[in-house]
C-alpha cells in the first residue's frame, strides 16, 4: 500500500459503499417515481460495484461483506443510519439528505484516491469519481426540487439535513473544508438552512457503531451465515 | 385508401403499423390492454425478487439480482411508453394498476420463500416469458415490436443467470440441493399457467391472430416451453414435478400434466398468496411518494414561470 | 403420544407461541400507554413461556428455536403476519384483532390439550388455558374500546379485522364453529362488521410460510447462528 | 404544631412524610424531581436492553430479558404514582420527559452494541442502581420509600441475572469472552458516572442529606461501588478498564481513576451518542399512541353517560 491508500483507508471507503448500497437497495420497488425506482438501484449498484472493489483490494470480498460482526465494520456512522427518522423508516427527504451528504465525500475521496501513487487504488479511484459525481448532481437536483417544491417538502427535507448533519463530521475528516465547499452552496440555492455543528458522533472508523448495523448486517448475512462454507 | 383499408394491407403486408396511422378500435384497446399489463407485471415483478436483494448469500449475486430488479423497472418504463403512443396517458395506466382495474401476471402473486426462488424464477419464470415475448418482437404495433426486442434481450441474460444460479444450488450441499428442488416444485405448475388458459377456453386470441400481435396459440407455447424445459432440467439435476411428463415419439413432443387451470382463474380473480400484498405494496409506495411528485411539479412549475 | 396430543400439533402450538411472542415483543417500549407496555410484554412472556413448554416436549427448544429455517417452522401464518398493514409497521388495532383471532383458537386448542390423556400435554394445556383466558380478555376489551371509541379507532379495527380475517381459515381448522362462536359476538358486541369468508390462505402447518417469516427469523437466530456451539 | 416544625419533627424522628403531611415546598418540588427523574430512567431504560429481546440467543435468556423490561416499566408505573402523591399529573410528567424539561439518568444515552451488553447493564448499570437506592428506601418521604424498597428487590434480582449472564460469556468462546470484556471496557465508566458530579461539585446534596432524602455522598456512594465490583470482576475474569485501581490498604479502598465528568455534563446537556434517538423514539410511541389514548377516552366517556 501507498502512503496515500492505505488498507485501513480503502476498508473504511468500502464499507461506507457496501453499508449505503444495503440501506439504498431498501428502495427498490418504493421510490416515489418509477424513473426514481431505477435511478435509486442504479445507484445502488454503483455503491456496490465500488465496495467490491474496494473488498477486493483489501481482502476476500464475501469474508468481509458477510463474516464480519459490526464492530469489525469500518464505515462511518452516516451510512448506516436509517433512511428516515426511526428504523424501519423510508423518507424520500431524509436519502436525498443522506446522499447529498454521502457522495460529496464520496467523489472527494475518491479524487484523491485516483490522484494517488497505488496503481490498484488510483484506478478504482477513478472509475468511481465519475459514479460519484453522478449521484452528487443526482441528490443536488433533488436538494433544489425539495427545498424550493412545495412547504412539507421544504419541511421534511430540512428535518432529514437536521437529523443527519451531525454525522457529517466523521464523514468528513480531513476534508471538511473542501466538503462544505460542496454542500453548501447546494443548501443556500435549495433554500435550506445549514444546520449549526454542535454534537459530532463517531466511532464508526473504530468499530463503534450505532444499534442500527448490527440490524442491518443481522439481514444482509442471514443467509450467508446460514449455510457455512457453502457456494453461492 | 380508407384507413380501415390502409391498416389492412400494412398487416398483410407483415410491415409495422405506427402510433400515427389509422387502426381498429378494438386493435387500439387490445394493444393498451397487453401492453399495460405487460408493463404492469415488470413493476409488480420486482416485488417478489426484490425480496431477496438484501439477503444475497454473496456479493456477486446481490448485484447480479439488483441489476435485474432494475431492468424491470427500465422494462416498465419502455413499456409504459409504448402505451402511451396509443393515446393512454401514463397516470390513466397508474391508476388502472392500483386501482385492480387492469392485471398484472398472476405469476407474481406466489411468494418467493428462498434464495432458490430467484434463480427458479430467472430459469422458469423469465423463460416462460421469453417463449411468450419472442414472437412479439415480430408483432404488428411498430413501438410494442420494438420494445420487445430490447425486453427479450435482457430477459435472455436474466434467463441465463438465473439458470446458471439455480445449477450451483443444484450441485451444491444438500441443504441448497434441497433448496433448489424445492423451489422448481414450487414454480413449475405456475411457470405453465403463464401462458394462459388452454386454447379452448381462450378468448382474445383469434382476432389477435388475425392482427398479427400474437403468432402462435397458448397451448404451443406452452408445448415449446415444457419441451425447452425438460433437457434443461436433467443437466440442472432438478426433478420437473410431474410424473407423467415423458417424451411423445409420435408427438415429437413431450406429454405433460397441464397445470391447475382452476387455481389460475382463483389467483387471477385475487386471491392468489400474494395478491393483497402486492398490490398494497404498490399503493402505499404511490402513496407515500405523492409529496415528492407534487414537490416536483411545483418547483418544475415555478422554474417554468421564473423563465417565462 | 396419546391420540390426543400428537408430536406435530405440540410443535405447531409451539410453533404459534413462539413466534407470536417474538411479533408481541416489538411493542416493547412503543405502546399507547406505560400500563400497555406492561400487558403486551406479559402477554409476550405468556406466549414465550408455552412455546418453551410445548417445544421441549417435542425436542430440544433453543434447537428447534434457532436452527431451523422457514420452512422447518409449522406456525399458522397468521402467528407471522407484521402487526399492522406492512413489513416493519405495529399498528395496535390490527394487533388487537390479531390478539383477538389468536387468543381465542389458543384457549380452544389448550382446552383440548388440558382434556387429553398425555399427561404431560395436559398439563402444559391446563396451565395455558389461565393465561390464553387472560389474553382473550384483554383483546376483547380492547375491541370493545376501540370498535366503540372515535371514528378513527373504529376504521382502523376494522381495517386490521379485515386483513388479518382470511387467516383465521388455517388458524381454526378443526375448531371453526367453537372459535367463531367466541369470536362474533364480541365483534357484534364492539359494533364491527364480520368480515366475509372467501380466500382462505394456508400453508403455514406444511411449512410454506409467506414471505414475513424468514425476515423475523433472520434477526430472532442471527445471534445463535453467528456462534455456533456457543452456551448462552 | 406548626406546618413546619411538625415536618421538622417527624425528620428528626427518622419517621416518614405521608403526602397528607405539611412538607416545604423545596421539599416538594425536590422529590417530585427526583422521583419523576427516576420514573423517566425506568421508561427510557426499556429501550437500550429491549433492543437485544428479538435477538436473545436463548429462549431462556429471552424470557429473563422481557420479563427484566417488563419490570422498568412496572417501576416506571410505581414510581410515576409515588410521585402523583405529591400533586403533579401523570400527563405533566409525560409531558415533562418528552420535551427534554425534566431528564433521565444519562447512562440510557449510550448505545447497547453486543448482547454482552445486557449482562454488563445488569452487574454494572443495575448495580450501581441499587447502590444508589438501597438509602432511598429509608428515605424520609413514605410513598418513595415503600416503592423503592419494592424497586430495589426486583432489581437485585436483575443484578444477579445480568452478572450470571455475563459470568457465562466470560467462560465460553474466545468470541464470546472478546464480547464481555469489550461490554465491560464501554459501561465501567458511564456506570460510575451515575453516582453524579464530586461531591465538591454537587450542587443539591447538602439540604437532601437534611431532609433525609439523600443520605450518603455521591463520592462515597461510588467508592461503595467500586468496592463492592473489584472482587466481582475477579471472579468473573474480566478486566476493569483502568490501570490505576488498586487497594490502598490504609484507606481501606480501592483506589480509581474517576470518570470523564466533562463527558458527562456533554451527555447530560444532549449529545451523548443515543440522547436524540431515545427520545425520538418515545415521541413516537407516544405520538403514534395518541388515536389510542383517545378512543380509550372516548369510551369511557360515552360508558360513563350511558351508566349516568
Amino acid at each position: 500500500m501507498s502512503e496515500t491508500a492505505t488498507g485501513v483507508e480503502l476498508l473504511g471507503l468500502g464499507d461506507d459503499a457496501l453499508i449505503a448500497s444495503q440501506r439504498l437497495a431498501e428502495w427498490v420497488s418504493r421510490a416515489p417515481t418509477l424513473e426514481e425506482d431505477v435511478a435509486l438501484a442504479n445507484i445502488a449498484l454503483d455503491q456496490l460495484g465500488a465496495a467490491r472493489m474496494l473488498l477486493a483490494a483489501v481482502g476476500d470480498e464475501d469474508e468481509l461483506a458477510y463474516r464480519r460482526d459490526d464492530h469489525g465494520f469500518r464505515n462511518c456512522l452516516l451510512a448506516e443510519l436509517p433512511l428516515g427518522p426511526g428504523r424501519g423508516d423510508l423518507d424520500f427527504g431524509w436519502t436525498m439528505s443522506w446522499l447529498l451528504m454521502l457522495s460529496a465525500a464520496q467523489l472527494l475521496r475518491y479524487t484523491d484516491l485516483a490522484a494517488g501513487s497505488d496503481e490498484q487504488a488510483a484506478a478504482i479511484g477513478a472509475k468511481a469519481v465519475k459514479e460519484s459525481t453522478y449521484h452528487l448532481d443526482h441528490a443536488t437536483q433533488w436538494m433544489l426540487r425539495l427545498g424550493g417544491g412545495t412547504e412539507e417538502s421544504h419541511r421534511r427535507v430540512q428535518q432529514g439535513l437536521d437529523g443527519l448533519w451531525p454525522y457529517g463530521h466523521e464523514l468528513t475528516e480531513g476534508i471538511r473544508d473542501r466538503w462544505l465547499a460542496i454542500v453548501e452552496p447546494v443548501l443556500a440555492e435549495a433554500g435550506l438552512t445549514r444546520p449549526a455543528d454542535r454534537w459530532r458522533p463517531d466511532g464508526g472508523r473504530a468499530g463503534r457503531h450505532t444499534e442500527h448495523l448490527s440490524y442491518l448486517l443481522a439481514e444482509m448475512q442471514s443467509l450467508h451465515r446460514a449455510h457455512p462454507g457453502a457456494q453461492w | 385508401l380508407d384507413g380501415e383499408a390502409s391498416f389492412e394491407a400494412v398487416i398483410a403486408a407483415d410491415q409495422k403499423i405506427e402510433p400515427r396511422d389509422a387502426m381498429p378500435d378494438a386493435y387500439r384497446a387490445g394493444l393498451i390492454r397487453q401492453i399495460a399489463q405487460h408493463a404492469h407485471s415488470e413493476i409488480i415483478g420486482m416485488q417478489p425478487e426484490g425480496n431477496w436483494i438484501s439477503r444475497a448469500p454473496s456479493l456477486r449475486r446481490k448485484a447480479i439480482l439488483l441489476a435485474k430488479v432494475q431492468d424491470e423497472a427500465g422494462h416498465g418504463l419502455y413499456l409504459y411508453a409504448a402505451a402511451e403512443t396509443l393515446g393512454v396517458s401514463r397516470a390513466e395506466l397508474d391508476t388502472a394498476l392500483l386501482t385492480g382495474r387492469q392485471k398484472y401476471s398472476s405469476i407474481f402473486n406466489y411468494p418467493t420463500l428462498s434464495w432458490a426462488d430467484v434463480g427458479a424464477i430467472g430459469w422458469l419464470v423469465d423463460g416462460a416469458a421469453i417463449v411468450n415475448q419472442v414472437p412479439l418482437c415480430r408483432c404488428s404495433y411498430g413501438p410494442y415490436a420494438r420494445a420487445m426486442i430490447r425486453v427479450c434481450k435482457e430477459e435472455s441474460f436474466h434467463q441465463r443467470q438465473g439458470y446458471q444460479s439455480l445449477y450451483v444450488l443444484a450441485q451444491g450441499t444438500p441443504e441448497q440441493r434441497a433448496m433448489a428442488q424445492d423451489a422448481v416444485d414450487r414454480w413449475w405448475y405456475p411457470s405453465l399457467a403463464m401462458f394462459g388458459p388452454p386454447d379452448a377456453d381462450s378468448t382474445h386470441s383469434a382476432q389477435s391472430m388475425a392482427w398479427k400481435v400474437k403468432r402462435f396459440s397458448n397451448d404451443e407455447l406452452r408445448q415449446r416451453f415444457v419441451d425447452m424445459c425438460v433437457p434443461q432440467a436433467e443437466i440442472l439435476g432438478v426433478t420437473l414435478p410431474d410424473p407423467d411428463l415423458k417424451w411423445n415419439e409420435e408427438r415429437g413432443h413431450y406429454d405433460y400434466t397441464s397445470p391447475d387451470f382452476e387455481e389460475l382463474m382463483r389467483v387471477v380473480k385475487g386471491d392468489g398468496p400474494c395478491n393483497r400484498q402486492r398490490l398494497a405494496h404498490r399503493n402505499r409506495a404511490h402513496e407515500e411518494g405523492a409529496w415528492v411528485r407534487e414537490a416536483a411539479a411545483a418547483y418544475a412549475e415555478k422554474n417554468r414561470k421564473v423563465k417565462a
